[in-house]
């Protein structure tokens, strides 16, 4: 048994590992759902939730007439139908505000009820209203009608249109030769045909009102982004700086947070394995000749005085960290979080394009940052039982079974990352 | 074009406070009312329940879905102050304030244009809750280690554990991880497919293909429509907050005025006493590395110094220029080695979330970075991570082996390395 | 996610063929006593982790077969070809003219280097026939010398290529009268190559295989097919897919992750072991009711009174009051009448699988002292029942219930090498004594683990 | 599949190995019906296409055209080798896998071993280089011969060397017969020993079969037929002793019992050649049946001896297979293995056997068998889909067994009796290379080997106990 303080440390680390581990495989699942749903088979109207797996399995089976149903059967099925109905509030709300404007230029390529469209033809005149909201000038985007009124009117191109499609770039545009097909959720049966992603991927196209939204708010991040001052803004930095100061005034404090402190010492963490690293590069090194040897030890000293001043500072930190009793890493935060990646402390706020041409290299890349991530866990997690297993293995006196098996336990986690494990055997055989 | 915007300011200057304070509260999440900040300003007990929980979503490390139910006020109450305490905030009055959230609406209004006022928290805030339309993928771990709100709450074991059982939760922390390379390698694998079968289908040229959200939102018309709500709502908060940009001068002024009504805040603050094992734990890790390292480096440097100087006594002066030489580019290797980490310079890594974009090999070359960078520097950082793993491991190898030389009557068997 | 099943050896090969044809006909069982819906659901994802489509649709088996002579391996294909519900991959054999002589050493030292990258090959083909790759099913005999020897080296190889992905390999337990000579020898470097490059090794012994097929099955004159059969219909029990969670309808997307995890973790207990609850001719089903409380209190018989099956059990058994950790490898002479377990994995198939009430599983003095049940004991469930049996469960145990053969196998091999017996046909191919060496430090280190509990 | 050749030396050899050819074209008849040239076959056969020039008309695949037997048949006289060469099975062999002489080894081993061994030399390493090319993948040699005679014992030997030299990876697997007490040949002692000790060095396998051992089979079954009390159930050519018959009217004296060797060596080599569920490779026997590398002489059996034209045998009747195949009486040599040591025990079963009719057995005769201690459980087994011809099952047991030591004992004695008197010894001597030393380190190796014997036999009646394992510290 290890004593409570270090069960309880070791324990809260490990858990916050796992616990972070299983979050992120959450996250995945979420995400892989949704992919692998898109993946299959496209259903001209599917239930709000559809699912791959079985939904309410009470009433479908003729087979088993027996079978009453359970409780949860009855639970999913009563969540089912809530959803259902839900989802038809949210239709009819939605198909009220879009009438006033679709009633201009649309008669019957209403959206209200299934019934009304179940048997109702194409209507090639329902672009009328999507080209309508596109000749809007811009300001009209915020106008709450419209995710009601646009949406989502291009689907899919019909199949004959294809060859319009010859260039993904044109199709963009929805020219004069492309019908845009209005189907609503509720008049699946305009598009009777299921398809799969793969056959026909290509004629996808999304909805202009969501196109128009999407390029504005890209315009806006990029506007966020740029850092563009003014007079005002020079005179709003000169403001909050004054307002910082005020602010600040009667505070004896140093002047250093705990978020601070948890910064500086994730940079010191990293100097310290940076150094470390060029040590090693160092040490490996085969001088050729006297200059390089001289370079050599150059560096090393250089090195060592850089420790020391990391040293140095570390110290002025604790004594801050004890001196105005802050409290880095509170209960309930990573304090694990080693990594620091170094990159741009210029803050670009809209997300970047990352380029990859091939699926093999989008995994490499994926399955790279996860061996990162992990390694940057491992070699915390190793610090951390380093620091409370050695001194147990090296002090503990009675050096009995017990102790043998803690040594046995501890080689096998720090020293072959928990995956093999020695074995002691007693030099006399035994009787 | 300054000067004409000053001048419509000035003629709106009646109304400019009330446009900056409304442009602010759209921008934050929840909107708050703009009435609240006015009542803030004469520290009235009915503004302060909304401005906790204004403070609440700020400060909490999850970002606010409003899909979570907020916590008691109890709960956001410490939680405001704990977070502000950590990151510096110089005031003790708010620590005073009682933690049902009844009042303190100016030391409140207070705290949040401290936040404001230290750094681009909006923007912050924003990026947080960003609508994802992409297939994003962080290409630095910055992001993903933040991302795991907090833990859940254990049930500590009391008391002491098997070693045995640490061995159990490392195993299965290793299985996680490896579940998780898998499933990343199947989102890959989808990822794959789905932009290449919506190749061209995007208006956008430099993205050319659907993402994962935009092709959903034609698969599910319904969720497509919610999404673009989302989209809309959130373009409102970015217009707003450009808006505030412009505005926000007049709020400072403002803010002036209420700091001024304050009352001096004379006593530091006196609260949260305790400091747990962890932080100072933390720091005792580093420094232990550290003096590690210092050790090693002396052990390393001191006799080679000694041999060298036995060894050049004599050198004439031709030597001594080299020897500058030397000496200054090796600082200068060094300083640039000490730049990498004090300010984030030096080494460029890419940073931060980017959305994937499948381009055809050799077509690239638009604006975006290229995997193929991204894996340059990760397989490097990952060689460099293994060093250290490993060296680790040996230091505790030697020290064990230590261990065990020490005790006769025992052979140990290390596992059979291939 | 798919896994990738890797079958080695006449054994291996025999018992792959059984294993795919029993997932496939489960799951393509119309008597699933669950809604159509469900019943495709089930299919689907049963598929994806096994078997790929071909063109013209005949679902073909994700698995590479691998013997160092072709005898079995033709036979094996034949027989898949002429079921015509699935098949092999055309191009998903390797075989060879000579086998390995019931010689580990042979089928590890010499076998294996030489055909590496032709079987690697063959396997990374089929791996990248996945979208998902969860791991690898490794089926092998550890007596023989092909299944036993050139399957260490395959999992070795697959350790080092693909070390993320997770390797479980199916091992047959020999007969303990002897089936092969030298079995123990090959056993012993069998088991400690796999448990530095495994990560879990599920065991099924041969003799009580052959007790299930005489006493529960009914079966006269019992043929290997015969205990092929009832092996895969326990794997097929395993490895059919149930939901992912407690109320959930969607399907587990890695049982071979998730089992895992749950039981293995720890580096020094890898062992794992089927019981099966009901196991019974067709015949006898068809006049057979079942309640989920008499099936669970006697799987749980059997779990604590190391039962193989269900005739036979030890009622007097009993969880100890006080479970005291013990340290000091217990005396193995002294009967272990309880089977203490490190972790188990409850699998239910049927109907009204929510109503079982699993509290017996759930005794903290089922376990050992240093894990709660809350991280030892896990269940899986699903309503559609599993090959006609209208309710079934499933346990994977982690648990002493291989103590005593393992020790006996080393006790055998120890006393023969001591003799130096067989040694020199191991050397010829660069099997060492130092590596039987190791390898009974390993396995005894195993042994003094398990009894430790 | 692998191949096997095999190298009939001497009269005895030739006359066994033409028993032998004629049941395995038997048996492949009976079982390839179609006639296409199957992989079974190839083991044994090769296919060849008779109109092309040469013997570059090996086919692998298709129809079979003229099967060729994989063998080298040897012999000092032309006699033997003649007769076959007229016989019904001209056919399967052809001038190039023959060496004869006309002079003989006048029963002597230094006369074959030394004088043709030398002067054949290269021709007989020509003929078994070619045999080998005909095979993709050679597992190994069976070299059949006697140990009494001059050509079989003292060239067979040699040739056991000349093939560990040239075929080091090939098994070598020899097929001995052993001379009786009462044996002819006055020099047999000295022939066989000198002969044991090449055996003792370059063999993989060695079967001693000995004379008086078939003969005895023989006549109990002959006493069993013509007792009338089973005459009329038993199959016709279903004696163990039975040859072809088609070919021939009238058997020879020596018939019955080579047929017995020739039975052995199909059955042994059965479960490489056909299908079934426990298959059993050639090199799977010297890796589980020689514990070390010197006692590799395995005393077989085989049973039945007949078979009952009721094919659907009871239980009693298949387990009854099992017992005999451990009684005295059905040895192959004059041995009992169940009151001596078993080292290790093959059974090898063919036909209408499941795994549990073996274990069933296995776990009845146990009690009934001591098993040296470090091998308590020494079974190997192995089950073959396809029966024997006329039988429904059949049984091999393969022991290595310390009941071998009297044979040799025997045989020390005898050759101890001459030597003492060096009665004979001038006609070895006179060949060049043959001294005394050649005797006297023969007779050592026997005597080490039969100490050998002697150890494990200490061992028998000492109990079984478990040595002290590794001690494991926690």
């Amino acid at each position: 048994m290890l004593p409570a303080g270090c069960s309880r440390r070791l324990l809260a680390e490990l858990r916050d590992a796992l616990d972070a581990c299983a979050e992120r495989q959450r996250q995945l699942e979420r995400s892989l759902r949704v992919s692998r749903r898109l993946l299959r088979v496209w259903e001209p109207a599917e239930p709000p939730a559809p699912e791959p797996t079985p939904g309410p399995k009470t009433n479908e089976e003729a087979g088993s007439p027996a079978r009453t149903p359970s409780p949860q059967d009855l639970k999913e099925l009563e969540l089912l139908t809530q959803a259902l109905e839900k989802a038809v509030q949210v239709r009819k709300g939605l198909s009220k505000t879009g009438e006033r404007d679709r009633a201009s230029s649309l008669k019957s390529g209403s959206v209200a009820s299934p019934a009304t469209t179940a048997s109702a033809p194409l209507h090639t005149s329902g672009r009328g209203g999507s080209q309508a909201s596109e000749t809007k000038p811009p300001r009209g985007i915020r106008r709450t009608t419209v995710p009601a009124k646009g949406f989502p009117e291009h689907r899919l191109l019909s199949v004959g249109d294809r060859t319009c499609m010859g260039r993904g770039a044109r199709a963009a545009k929805p020219g004069p030769g492309l019908r845009d097909q209005q189907i609503a959720p509720s008049a699946a049966s305009q598009s009777p045909e299921a398809f799969t992603l793969k056959e026909k991927g290509i004629l996808l196209q999304l909805p202009m009102a969501f196109r128009k939204a999407a390029s504005q708010n890209s315009r806006l991040w990029a506007q966020l982004s740029s850092t563009e001052t003014g007079d005002s803004m020079d005179a709003a930095i000169t403001a909050k700086t004054q307002f910082l100061h005020k602010m600040q005034s009667g505070w004896p404090g140093s002047g250093l947070s705990a978020a601070e402190v948890e910064r500086e010492v994730g940079r010191l963490r990293k100097a310290c394995s940076l150094l470390r690293l060029r040590m090693g590069e160092e040490l490996t090194a085969d001088p050729k000749d006297w200059m390089q040897e001289y370079r050599c030890l150059l560096t090393l000293e250089g090195l060592q005085a850089i420790a020391g001043q990391c040293l140095h500072r570390l110290q002025e930190l604790h004594a801050a960290v004890m001196g105005q009793q802050l409290v880095p890493w509170p209960e309930g935060r990573l304090p694990s979080a080693p990594s620091f990646c170094g990159g741009g402390t210029d803050t670009i706020w809209s997300p970047q394009l990352l380029l990859y041409s091939s699926t093999q290299e989008l995994q490499t890349l994926a399955s790279l940052r996860l061996w990162v991530a992990m390694l940057d866990q491992q070699i915390h997690l190793e610090k951390v039982l380093m620091a409370e297993l050695l001194p147990l293995v090296s002090t503990q006196k009675p050096r009995g079974p017990r102790w043998l098996a803690l040594c046995r336990a501890v080689h096998s986690l720090l020293c072959e990352g928990g995956e093999h494990f020695l074995t002691i055997l007693r030099d006399t055989p035994a009787n | 074009m300054g000067r004409r915007r000053r001048r419509v300011d000035r003629a709106d200057a009646a109304g400019a406070l009330p446009a900056a304070i409304a442009a602010l509260s759209r921008t934050l999440p929840g909107g708050p009312s703009p009435e609240t900040f006015r009542r803030a300003k004469f520290d009235r007990p009915e503004a302060a329940p909304a401005l906790w929980r204004l403070l609440f979503c700020v400060l909490s490390p999850v970002p606010a879905d409003g899909a979570a139910a907020s916590p008691a006020p109890v709960a956001q109450a410490r939680l405001v102050k704990s977070e502000l305490r950590s990151q510096g905030y110089p005031r003790g009055s708010l620590a005073r304030l009682p933690e049902d959230g009844s009042q303190g609406s100016r030391e409140l209004l207070l705290a949040l244009s401290w936040l404001l006022a230290r750094g681009p928290l909006l923007e912050q805030l924003l990026a947080q809750t960003r609508v994802r339309l992409g297939d994003e993928m962080p290409v630095c771990e910055c992001e993903a280690l933040a991302s795991p709100g907090p833990p859940a709450p254990h049930v500590e074991a009391d008391g002491c554990v098997d070693v045995r059982h640490l061995q159990w939760l490392m195993g299965k922390l290793r299985f996680r991880w490896r579940n998780l390379i898998a499933s990343q390698q199947e989102q890959c694998a989808l990822l794959g497919k789905i932009h290449s079968y919506t190749r061209g289908c995007h208006s956008d040229h430099s993205l050319g293909h659907l993402s994962v959200a935009e092709a959903e939102l034609l698969r599910d018309p319904e969720g497509g429509r919610q999404l673009l709500q989302r989209l809309e709502s959130e373009n409102a908060r970015l217009e707003a907050a450009l808006e505030w940009r412009r505005r926000e001068l007049v709020f400072w002024q403002w803010m002036d005025t209420v700091l001024g009504a304050c009352p001096p805040d004379a006593s530091q603050p006196t609260f949260l006493p305790r400091i747990p094992a962890r932080g100072a734990s933390e720091l005792e890790l580093v420094a232990q590395e550290l003096q590690a390292l210092q050790e090693e480096l002396r052990k390393a440097a001191e006799p080679r110094r000694a041999a060298w100087e036995a060894r050049v006594g004599g050198w004439g002066p031709e030597w001594k220029a080299a020897q500058r030489a030397s000496e200054e580019a090796v600082r200068q290797e060094l300083a640039a080695l000490q730049r990498s980490w004090e300010h984030g310079g030096g080494l460029a890594q890419p940073h931060g979330p980017h959305r994937l974009v499948r381009s055809e090999a050799g077509m690239l070359g638009g604006p975006g970075l290229p995997a193929a960078k991204v894996i340059t520097v990760l397989r490097s950082r990952k060689a460099c991570l293994e060093v250290a793993l490993r060296q680790l491991q040996g230091q505790c190898r030697q020290e064990l082996a230590r261990l065990a030389g020490a005790l006769p009557g025992f052979i140990w068997i290390p596992p059979p390395g291939r | 996610m798919s896994i990738v099943t890797v079958q080695l050896g006449q054994c291996g090969n025999q018992i792959g063929f059984e294993v795919f044809d029993a997932l496939f006909r489960d799951s393509h069982c119309p008597q699933g006593l669950c809604s159509k819906r469900e019943n495709e659901a089930y299919q689907a994802s049963c598929k994806e982790r096994f078997f790929s489509e071909e063109e013209n649709g005949v679902p073909i088996a994700r698995a590479v077969l691998v013997d160092m002579e072709p005898k079995v391996i033709n036979q094996t294909l034949s027989k898949a070809a002429q079921s015509g519900r699935w098949k092999y991959g055309q191009h998903s054999c390797f075989c060879q003219k000579q086998g390995s002589g019931n010689n580990w050493a042979y089928g590890y030292s010499v076998h294996g280097p030489r055909h590496e990258e032709s079987i690697m090959n063959l396997i990374q083909k089929e791996v990248e026939k996945c979208d998902s790759l969860s791991g690898f099913f490794i089926i092998m005999s550890m007596a023989g010398g092909t299944g036993s020897g050139l399957g260490a080296f395959v999992t070795q190889n697959l350790q080092d290529q693909y070390s993320h992905s997770l390797k479980m390999n199916q091992i047959i337990w020999p007969y303990g009268t002897g089936e092969i000579i030298v079995q123990n020898y090959n056993s012993i470097l069998t088991l400690s190559h796999l448990y530095r490059s495994s990560d879990a090794l599920l065991v099924h012994e041969n003799d009580a295989v052959h007790k299930i097929c005489a006493k529960l099955m009914n079966i006269k004159q019992i043929s290997f097919s015969d205990i092929n059969q009832v092996l895969a219909h326990q794997l097929g029990s395993v490895f059919q897919p149930t939901y992912s969670a407690e109320g959930s309808f969607h399907y587990r997307r890695n049982p071979l992750g998730d089992l895992m995890e749950n039981l293995v973790p720890h580096p020094e207990f890898k062992m794992l072991g089927v019981r099966n609850i009901p196991q019974m001719s067709e015949n006898s089903l068809a006049y057979s009711t079942f309640t989920w409380a008499g099936l669970l209190k006697h799987l749980r018989q059997m779990l604590i009174s190391n039962a193989k099956m269900e005739e036979g059990i030890d009622w007097q058994v009993r969880p100890p009051v006080s479970r005291l950790p013990t340290l000091g490898k217990m005396s193995l002479n002294k009967e272990l009448h309880f089977n203490t377990s490190i972790a188990n994995l409850l699998i239910l198939r049927g109907k009204d699988v929510h109503s079982a009430d699993l509290g017996g599983f759930k005794d903290p003095a089922l376990y050992t002292s240093w894990l709660e049940p809350v991280n030892a004991f896990n269940v899986w469930k699903t309503q559609r029942s599993f090959n006609k049996y209208e309710k079934s469960a499933a346990l994977v145990t982690n648990s002493q219930f291989l103590v005593k053969p393992l020790d006996k196998i080393v006790g055998k091999a120890w006393n023969m090498f001591a003799s130096k017996a067989y040694v020199h046909q191991y050397t010829k191919f660069g099997i060492e004594e130092e590596d039987f060496l190791d390898s009974f430090t390993l396995l005894e280190q195993v042994v003094a683990s398990y009894c430790n509990l | 599949m692998t191949q096997s050749v095999i190298v009939q030396v001497g009269q005895c050899g030739n006359q066994i190995g033409c028993c032998f050819w004629d049941l395995a074209l038997r048996e492949h008849a009976a079982v390839n019906q179609k006639g296409i040239y199957d992989e079974a076959l190839s083991s044994f056969f090769r296919n060849v296409d008779t109109r092309v020039v040469g013997d570059g008309g090996s086919i692998s695949k298709g129809k079979i055209c003229s099967l060729k037997a994989r063998a080298v048949l040897i012999d000092m006289e032309e006699g033997v080798v003649n007769e076959i060469l007229q016989g019904p099975l001209r056919d399967v062999f052809d001038s190039k896998q023959l060496i004869t002489d006309i002079s003989g080894s006048g029963n002597n081993w230094a006369v074959g071993h030394k004088v043709f061994g030398s002067r054949y030399q290269e021709q007989i390493l020509e003929k078994l280089r070619k045999s080998a090319e005909h095979c993709d993948s050679l597992q190994c040699f069976f070299i059949i011969h006697s140990m009494g005679g001059g050509t079989g014992s003292g060239l067979g030997t040699y040739l056991l060397k000349v093939l560990e030299d040239e075929f080091p990876e090939v098994y070598r697997f020899v097929t001995s017969i052993y001379p009786s007490g009462e044996d002819d040949v006055i020099t047999s002692p000295y022939n066989s020993i000198l002969a044991m000790k090449e055996l003792n060095e370059h063999a993989d396998c060695v079967l001693p079969i000995d004379n008086q051992s078939l003969f005895d089979i023989i006549s109990k079954i002959d006493l069993m037929v013509n007792s009338g009390k089973l005459g009329t159930t038993i199959k016709p050519k279903s004696l163990v002793t039975s040859s072809a018959g088609t070919f021939k009217k009238r058997q020879k004296p020596f018939d019955a019992m080579n047929n017995i060797v020739a039975n052995l060596l199909l059955n042994l080599t059965s479960s490489a050649r056909f299908e079934g569920s426990l298959n059993m490779d050639l090199n799977e026997i010297s890796m589980n049946l020689v514990p070390f590398p010197q006692l590799h002489y395995l005393v077989s059996s085989l049973t039945p001896l007949y078979t009952l034209a009721d094919v659907n045998i009871p239980p009693r009747r298949l387990d009854q297979m099992f017992s005999d195949a451990f009684s005295k009486d059905h040895q192959l040599i004059r041995a009992d293995p169940k009151h001596s040591l078993y080292l290790a025990c093959a059974l090898m079963v063919r036909g209408n056997v499941q795994i549990s009719d073996l274990r069933r057995n296995i776990e009845r005769l146990k009690p009934s068998l001591q098993f040296v201690s470090w091998n308590q459980e020494g079974w190997k087994t192995s089950l073959c889909s396809v029966p024997p011809v006329g039988h429904s099952h059949s049984l091999l047991a393969l022991a290595n067994n310390t009941c071998v030591k009297p044979t040799f004992m025997e045989l020390r004695e005898r050759f101890m009796r001459l030597y003492k008197k060096k009665a004979h010894l001038h006609h070895y001597l006179q060949i060049e290379g043959m001294e005394e030393s050649c005797f006297t380190e023969a007779e050592s190796s026997l005597s080490a080997l039969i100490q050998e014997y002697n150890q494990l036999d200490a061992t028998k009646s000492m109990p079984v106990e478990d040595l002290p394992r590794l001690s494991i510290a926690v």
